[in-house]
Formats: C-alpha cells, structure tokens, sequence
C-alpha cells in the first residue's frame, strides 16, 4: 500500500526558528530515493526518506559521481544516545587485564559521550587486535593499565557481553593514563610516556596525537 | 472460505501394526533382551548379573554380534555418514553451530566447507569475518556427519558437491527414528513437475524445486551456487502436496522413503484430493488407509 | 500465534510468493480454516470443561462456579475471571529479555517482562477477558443470585498444551465451547428474615442467609453462554490478509488484527498487535470478512456441540482422554 | 467486602452524565465530539535521557526514557534492542486504594507492543530502551494520555522512530431517541463518563493510536457491540483528525525544545567533527 503524499503541510517549515536549519521531526518525508542517499537519522521506507529523529535537516554532497547524503543531525546535549557499531571510534576505559585480552567499558561513541551509565557496555581488546605487527612479542602490561582511556575501533558486535575493539592502528591507543604516582603520563613515543612530575618513563601502546 | 468442526472420531488404521513388523522384539525398559554367546552390548541395553537388560522401551536391533535397543522415539543419535537437515542458530569463533534436533548443538567448521570458487587454502582470519555471507543465521542447509565426539557432539562437513544452502522450498520436522539410512537421501522425486527432496536423517524434510543436475556432479561446486527461483504455481502444488504426503506418514509414524512419498502422492492424486484437504486428520486417515492396502 | 523458529530468508521468500499466489505451504487459501477438533465435558469434576485441537495448537479449558458474595461496586453482578496457564514447552521464549523476540516472532501478546513467560499468559488471560467477555456479551446480571449477597464467580482456566499457530483463536473457541458446557446448579437462598435474626447474634459480623445447592445436573440452568463471542485472527504477509496462521506464517505476519465475532455476526471487539503498522481501508475489509467468518464458525461449533451432546458418554470412554 | 469501607465523598461531584444530541453540551460543557484541553511539556526529568508530561482534563502522566544500554539479560539472537516499558499507576491517582497490578500488567502489555513498530529498534543491537511512565491522575482516558506521554518521551530522548503516533480513545453508543435509533459519537471521555456508560455495556469504546504523517493504524483497541465497519470508519475517521492535531502540538513543542536547547548552548558546534 503506497503512502500517499505528503500529509504535514510543506508551510510548516521553521518561520520562527531563521538561525537554524529546517527542522524536522519524526515522520516527516525528507526526500526521495532517486534524490538523496539515506544519512543518520533518517530512514527509507517504500521510496522515501523520512527523518527518524527531531533534529535538523543537511544536505552533504560527499564526492560528486554520488547522490548527496541528507542526514538529520541534533548538536548538543540533546543529541540523539548513540550506541557503538562496527567501524565506529569510541573512547574507553581499561577495567581488567588479562594476557589474552583487555576488558574495558565504553565511555563515548564517535564523540559523542555515552549518557546512561549505569549499565554501561563493555568492550574487550584481544591480543590480536592490539598491534598490527609482532602480534606474538605482545606482552599486556606494556600496552595498557587499568584506568586508561583509550581510543579504539569497534570491530565486531562481539557476543552478548561485550564488544570487539581494536587499537590496530596509528592513531588508536592509550590518549590519557595516570602513573604509578598519581601524576598525568605526556606521550614520548609511540610505546613509551613520561609523567609530567617525576618523569618516570612507562610503556604504553600510544595515540598519534592527531596535532 | 471453508471451516470445519470435527469430534473425535475412531482410533487410526494403524493402531494395530504400527509399522512394526512381526518378528522385532519390541522391548520395555527392565526387560531381559535374550542374547548368544560371546555378543556385544549396545546402546539402550545394561547388564546385571550376566543378564542384558533393555532400558529404553523399543526394537532390539542385531547387527552381527552388537546387540543394541533402538528406542522409538527420541532426539537424533548422530552417525558417521548421516546426511542431515540443520539450521545454523548462531556463529562464533570460526564455526557455526547448527541446530540438528539433537541432544547439542552440531559444529560446522570454517575449515569445513568449500570456499567460493572452491578454493584450496588456509582459512584466514578475513574468511572468518566472511562466514556470515557463506551461511547467516536461521538459514537451512544440507550437510554430512563428519565426527561424533565421545560426548555426543556431531562435528559436520559440507566438503563435497551435494551439501550446501537449501534455497526455494520449506522444511517439514519428523521424529527422526522414521527416517532410515537409505541410498539415496538427495532425491528429485518423479512426480510431475518434479520435486526436490532431501530427506535428513535427524528428522528436518527440506521439500523444495529439484536439484540443478549438472551442479551436483561436479567435485567442486561451492555454496554460493544456489540462488532464489521464482517458484510457479504448479510446482508449488507438488510441492505443498509432497509436503502435506510427508506429514500425512508422518502423523502415522510410517517409515519415510523415497518410495512411500511417492506411493502416497501418487494415491493422493487417483483420489483426486485437493492439497489443502491433505490438512484434514480424517482425508488423511483414509488416504493412509488405502496406502497401506496397496503396500500388503 | 506463538513460534520461536525464525525462519531462514529462504523459507521467508517461499512462503511470502506463495502468500502472494494467494497458494500456502500447506495447500490452504488465504482464507481456508485448518478443522478444529472439538470435544466437551472431558473433566467430569469441573462445572463445564472443552479441548480444542487444530493440527498442533493443543487448548483445555475448564470452569469452576462456585458461590462468592457480589463486588462492592458492582452488587447485583456475578464475577467472571479468566486464568491462562502455559505447559513449559510453549511458552521457553520466556527468558528472551524484552519484546525483541516478539519483534523476529511477530507474535500477538506483546512484551513479556519476566523471566518464566508468566506476564505474557497473563496478559493473554486479560485480553481473552477483554475481547470474548465485555458486558454487550455476557450479561454478568444474570449470575447474581441475590443482589449484595450471593452471586456466582466462575473461574475459566485455560491450559495451553501446545501452540503451533492462532492460539488465541483456539483459546476462545475453548472458552466458548466450555461455558456452554456449564450447568448453574440451581439454588434457593433462605428468606430475609432468617437472615435479620442470625445477624443481631453475630454483632459487627454480618453473616449470609443459609442456602442450598440442587446438585442434580438436570434441575441446573444452563449458563448464559449463547452471545459469547469467537476471536478470528489475520495476519498481514507481504501486505495480503492471511486467515488462521500457521506458526511458520505468524513469524512471517508483520501486522496482526484479532476480531472478535458473536453468533450473528456482530464484531465484538478488535485488537491490532504486530510490528507494523495497518491501514484503516485494510481494517474495515477485515472487520466485514471476519465477521462472515466468525457466523460460520459459531454455526459449526453449535452443530458440533448437539452431535458431541447425544453421543457423549459412549464416545469418550471407548477413545480415552487424551485419544487422538 | 463485609464492613463498607467509608469514603469520603470528593468536594466537588460532577452531576451525573447525560447524553446530548447534537451542539448540546456534556456534563462538563463539552460537545460530543469537543476533546478536553491538552498540556504538554517535555524534559521534567532532567536525570533521563528523555521525558515528558502529558495531560488531557485531569488525566497526567509523566514518562521518562532511560537507555539504549547493555542488555543485562542473554538474549542470543539480539540483532535488535529491546524496549521495556513499565507503567505505574500512582498511589494516590485513583480514588479507591485498589491494587492496580492487574490494570498496569494489562496496559504494558497492550503499550510495549505498539512501541516495538515505533521505535526503530534494528538500530539499537545488543542494548535495551527503558521507558517508565507514572499515572499521575486519573480521570478517564488513562491508556491514549500514557500513549502520548511514552511517544513524546522517546522523540525527546533522541531515540529513532518511524513517526509521531498520537493515540486518542473514542466511543459511539445507541440511543433510542423518539425518532429513530441514533448513534451518537463521543471522544474522550472522563471518569465519570467512563463509570456510567462503559461498565454498563452501552458504549462501544476504541482506543487507536495513529502515524501522524502517514496516517496508518499502529495501535487499535476497541471492544462494544457497535464495531461493524460503517460505526468504525465514522470512529477511525474522528481518531484520525484528533491524533493529527495532537501530533501538530508534539511537533511544534519538540521543535520549540529543541531550539530552546540550540540556543542555550554556547558555540553551536556541529555535533560530528
């Protein structure tokens, strides 16, 4: 059954809201298959593309041989919980370390923090996924601590009870840890950072700060 | 729109034979099993005192010295060799697990199965993120028991020609004790249009469109072959009424086979009865009925 | 109505064709009924009792009357509670968390909250008592023997042996049949004046009126079953209405609408459940089906019920309980 | 229920209902098809991810969105959340201290199965949305105020649905009038209303909750003598006009929110760098 046309009427658009965006609400069509590609937030049933959360309405035109991404995209604090997928970056905290494995909890993904945590998800880097080479030479306590954050890539939905993260790359690794005095730890390299006081050296598998 | 009440009516044809035949003991647990000299206990059975007693209620079976009770109804004992119908419930480090009817779930594993293309290499840890695109979960596919484990675990493999995803048909559940180990378990059965059977021995049917020939003999045939065809109507008749005949033999608790299927088929068809009469337990008991006339 | 089986996309896209070719897995139309199997007064220490079987779906119903004091409210009405119990096999979807096992089952009944399935008969019994008894159906006056002080609370337990497809179909047709089967003994209730005088003895306690039973069955009056209604349930596959589901096609059904039908075909009640959303012009065409649907099945059940009444005692011994 | 249990009497009792063909008024002023005035507020809990406050006449209810988060539960197959409602009703929001159990069971189960379709919840895997909703008042019409309360909560919260679903509740009944028998068509009854004409079998009632932009049914219950399909499509056709209005409000005041929110934070970053 095709829905018919468009039943909220078009003048509804936002007269008393100029500085921002159209704002759109659930439900409301904004755009057609054939015009737009499907962002986040918005959803595509029959043909259409209706907005699946209150926020406003952009229009990104990514590379040119493809269709513009429309999107729905709500700032601040109000901005939609988001809940880690494959692919995502998200910032986590170590809990537990195993020489197989890093248990952690996930404090904010893609940026955007994690409000609700009083069940927080939790997420486990394995051996494997910590560094792309000498996978064998790994040994735990050099990467991680207890407490650091560290910044990931979601790998996999994983089981039931956590998800899969992955600190492969350059960029991903510890962003902030605390030495064994208490102090802030400042990156050296990408193995190795110093506390800002006592200037003890303590091996970590680092962030490339993006400066 | 047709709707009907029924009351009970009277007991089924079969209550006398049963399907068993005269000369299998049918035993009850704590039965003494008379045996020869020097023979070799099975399954179902125990000894005490130098007696071999039953302790499941069924038939005992004799092969050569091994003296065993194959009870009449239970969940699938996995054999080497079986060919079976399973549906992959869940996936995880580098096997699928495949809900057989049977006590545990069975185990595929990555290493296992033909890859597209049919391959021969390592399995890596790309492939192991692949798996959902060879087999997602909730799909039906046709497999062979590789290994049992002494703890019942059935290991599978899909590593020959016949084996793989089941596409275009629907999947009808027995007790697995009225499928047989029989020659052929992968059948186009010749009723008109033909109909694709692949009857399992844990008691999973798949009734769907007859396999493609040249696929089947060709050793390396990967899973990525079978894709979804438009079914037409008078397949999908054969289909439903296959399926309808199945259930129908197997509400008697008759043996099924290749043979039997179509015997019912064809009886269904001289009696001229609509496929979605097959539904009704009374159309079914006279249709059994004239089958078993037939058979004797 | 309840399947744990998600089916495979395979079995999915043959069954959704074969929905669309208007030709089911099992041969049946859109519209074609799988026959019911109806038997009444299989429990001899219960006031009524049915068992209704339709190819796997397994329901017994049983009604106990027994003589309680009318509510505060409501003083000149009987009460009427309906219990629904799940045997263990049916109902292991319990210890799914939340509704998203009903989402892949598209099961009617929605969210189940605890662990053992409970909430979900539950809530079963409650819409049951919902949709088959609001008051246009069963006139709950009539079960008052005298206002304020005796009325008749009828309890209707329905026990679930097994679902393989429109259980809340079954259940209803149970509950139906198994009121019909109910005789209200018949009872005389000692006149007022007793009842003043063993009042002022007991002080504050106010006692009731000496009554008794006729335990005969023949001197009972029938119960005020005729206008009970039937539950007809649709499921929308692939935006085609299909009737009577089995379980393979309710976890296929996105949308499903549940109307209940009384003996002339009036619509009781309806209840949409299911993950999608329906149009109104879809709904009013399942209102007028269902009701032609609902006159037929009712005509069946009553002449099966006469046939069952004469027979009654001889056929049920020779079967035994639970005979096929 | 031996000893009558005394109940004092509430200050001001509404006479009793009458019916009224045509313009005439209800008992509280209002023509049959007028629908009592609506108040709506989101955001009165700030420790949720997202809440709202419904109220039609009398009747409040307030709902608070917690989550998505960490399923607790084994759920094998979760390729898509959870949504787990539970409604309360408050102590003090009916006036006989009855247990409500059975009442508050009946409508989770009726509201968790609506909420399903609405929120999109493939787009959740692996976690569970809590909703809570409190019965403040009630004064009729307890079922569609929890409705909209619920759905405006969860649009608040950020959390992706299909549409706006607005629910309203709806009755016609028969009254023979000297002429002819004439079905008039109430919406939005109070509890006064509700105890006279619902109990007694007269009123056929249906509560639908519709897709304010598609205008498909998401939520239809309706039980009464009076659902053959020329009484229904006259009822979905008045549900259909009041829910679009509602939903008009829900959209204007999300709206309103969401810019009171833009404004009150300072740099207007875009959320994604």
């Amino acid at each position: 059954m095709e829905v018919d046309e468009q039943r909220v009427p078009e003048d509804e658009q936002d007269k008393d809201f100029p500085q921002l965006l159209p704002l759109v609400t659930p439900g409301e069509r904004i755009g057609h298959v054939s015009a737009y590609r499907a962002g986040a937030g918005v959803y595509e049933r029959r043909g259409h593309l209706y907005a699946s959360k209150v926020g406003e309405k952009l229009i990104e035109q990514d590379d040119s041989n493809q269709l513009p991404v429309v999107s729905v995209e709500t700032a601040g604090l109000s901005g939609s919980p988001s809940v880690p997928f494959t692919g995502a970056t998200v910032l986590a905290q170590v809990t537990r370390i195993s020489p197989r494995r890093v248990d952690c909890i996930i404090l904010s993904v893609e940026g955007r923090p994690i409000r609700d945590t009083s069940n927080p998800y939790k997420g486990i880097i394995r051996l494997q996924d910590v560094r792309p080479f000498e996978i064998d030479q790994i040994d735990m306590l050099e990467c991680f601590r207890p407490t650091d954050i560290v910044k990931a890539k979601v790998v996999s939905l994983g089981d039931s009870r956590s998800f899969h993260l992955s600190t492969a790359e350059q960029d991903l690794g510890v962003v902030f840890a605390k030495s064994t005095s208490g102090h802030p730890l400042v990156a050296l390299k990408w193995n190795e950072m110093e506390c800002s006081k006592t200037k003890e050296r303590e091996p970590r598998k680092v962030a490339k700060p993006s400066d | 729109m047709n709707v009907s009440i029924l009351t009970p009516s009277g007991p089924s044809p079969l209550d006398s034979s049963g399907g068993i035949s005269s000369q299998q003991q049918l035993v009850m647990p704590g039965q003494v099993i008379p045996t020869h000299s020097g023979y070799m206990r099975g399954h179902g059975t125990t000894e005490e005192n130098g007696q071999l007693i039953a302790t499941v209620c069924g038939l005992v079976e004799q092969v050569s010295a091994l003296i065993y009770v194959r009870p009449l109804r239970s969940r699938y004992v996995g054999e080497v060799g079986d060919v079976i119908v399973g549906r992959v419930d869940e996936i995880g480090n580098g096997r699928w697990y495949v809900e057989v009817c049977s006590s545990q779930r069975a185990q595929l594993h990555l290493a296992a199965i033909n890859l597209p293309g049919s391959v021969q290499r390592r399995r890596t840890e790309e492939d192991e993120k692949e798996m959902r695109r060879f087999l997602a979960e909730g799909d039906i596919l046709s497999t062979e028991v590789q290994r049992v484990q002494s703890d019942g675990l059935i290991l599978l493999h899909t590593r020959s020609a016949k084996y793989g995803k089941l596409e275009n048909g629907c999947l009808v559940q027995v007790p697995p004790q009225l499928v047989r180990r029989q020659a052929s378990h992968m059948v186009n059965l010749p009723c008109e249009p033909p109909v694709g059977v692949v009857l399992g021995n844990n008691g999973y049917i798949w009734v769907g469109l007859p396999q493609r020939e040249s696929a089947r003999d060709t050793i390396n045939y990967a899973l990525g072959e079978v894709t979804y065809q438009a079914v037409s109507p008078p397949q999908r008749q054969a289909i439903c009424r296959v399926r309808n005949c199945i259930a129908a033999l197997s509400a008697h608790y008759l043996q099924l086979t290749p043979q039997s299927i179509m015997d019912v088929y064809s009886a269904s068809v001289r009696g001229k009865l609509e496929v979605s009469s097959l539904t009704n337990p009374e159309v079914v008991r006279d249709l059994i009925r004239e089958y078993i006339k037939t058979k004797t | 109505m309840l399947s744990q089986s998600t089916l495979s996309p395979a079995e999915r896209r043959f069954l959704e064709d074969g929905v669309r070719q208007g030709f089911r897995n099992d041969g049946r139309g859109l519209l074609d009924y799988r026959p019911y199997t109806v038997e009444t007064g299989i429990l001899p220490s219960t006031s009524g009792s049915s068992r209704v079987r339709s190819f796997g779906t397994d329901v017994l119903c049983a009604v106990k009357v027994d003589m309680g004091s009318p509510p505060a409210d409501k003083p000149d009405e009987g009460v009427v509670s309906v219990n629904v119990e799940c045997s263990a096999s049916v109902a292991p979807h319990g210890e799914l968390e939340g509704g998203s096992s009903s989402r892949a089952t598209g099961r009617v009944g929605g969210g189940r909250r605890d662990d053992s399935g409970e909430g979900w008969s539950a809530y079963l019994g409650a819409l049951l008592d919902d949709l088959c008894l609001p008051p246009c159906a069963l006139d709950k006056k009539a079960l008052c023997v005298s206002p304020h002080v005796y009325a008749w609370h009828v309890n209707v337990d329905i026990l679930l042996l097994n679902a393989a497809g429109g259980v809340l179909d079954a259940m209803s047709l149970a509950m139906r049949s198994a009121l019909r089967d109910t005789t209200l003994p018949s009872v005389s209730v000692g006149s007022r004046d007793e009842w003043e005088e063993e009042d002022t003895a007991d002080g504050v306690q106010q006692s009731k009126p000496p009554f008794d039973v006729d335990e005969r069955p023949t001197a009972g009056t029938p119960f005020p079953a005729q206008d009970i209604p039937v539950c007809v349930t649709v499921g929308q596959v692939c935006s085609h209405y299909v009737w009577d589901m089995s379980s393979e096609e309710e976890s296929c059904a996105e949308a499903q609408v549940t109307v209940a039908v009384d003996r002339n075909g009036r619509c009781v009640a309806v209840h949409k459940s299911g993950m999608a959303s329906i149009d109104p012009t879809g709904l009013l065409q399942v209102l007028k089906d269902a009701g032609r649907v609902g006159v037929e099945l009712i005509k069946k059940l009553e002449a099966a019920m006469a046939k069952l009444g004469t027979g009654q005692p001889v056929v049920r011994e020779r079967l035994g309980f639970m005979a096929a | 229920m031996d000893a009558a249990t005394y109940r004092p009497l509430p200050p001001d009792v509404p006479p009793a209902p009458t019916v009224s063909f045509g313009a005439a008024e209800r008992s509280d002023g209002r023509t049959n098809e007028d629908v009592r005035d609506i108040e709506m507020q989101t955001g009165p809990i700030s420790s949720a991810v997202g809440s709202a406050f419904f109220q039609i006449g009398k009747t409040k209810a307030l709902s608070a969105v917690y989550g998505p988060r960490q399923s607790m539960r084994q759920a094998r197959t979760s390729s898509s959340g959870a949504v787990n409602i539970d409604l309360k009703f408050a102590p003090f929001a009916v006036p006989s201290r009855t247990s409500m159990a059975e009442r508050e069971r009946y409508l989770v189960g009726m509201l968790s199965e609506a909420f399903e379709s609405i929120i999109l919840v493939e787009r959740y895997a692996k976690s569970v949305i809590d909703i809570t909703c409190i019965v403040l008042e009630d004064d009729g019409g307890v079922l569609s105020a929890c409705f909209n309360a619920i759905s405006l909560a969860a649009a608040h919260a950020g959390l992706e649905m299909t549409d706006i679903v607005t629910a309203t509740s709806l009755y016609c009944m028969e009254v023979p009038s000297d002429t002819s028998q004439n079905v008039v068509y109430l919406s939005d009854l109070t509890a006064a209303e509700e105890a006279c004409w619902l109990s007694s079998g007269q009123c056929t009632e249906m509560h639908v909750g519709i897709a304010t932009s598609g205008s498909s049914i998401c939520f239809l219950h309706g039980t009464g003598s009076l659902l053959n399909p020329t009484c229904a499509e006259q009822l979905l056709g008045r549900a259909e006009e009041i829910c679009r209005a509602i939903g008009k409000e829900m959209r204007a005041c999300l709206k309103a929110a969401y810019a009171a929110s833009q404004n009150a934070a300072p740099a207007k970053t875009t959320a994604t760098e």
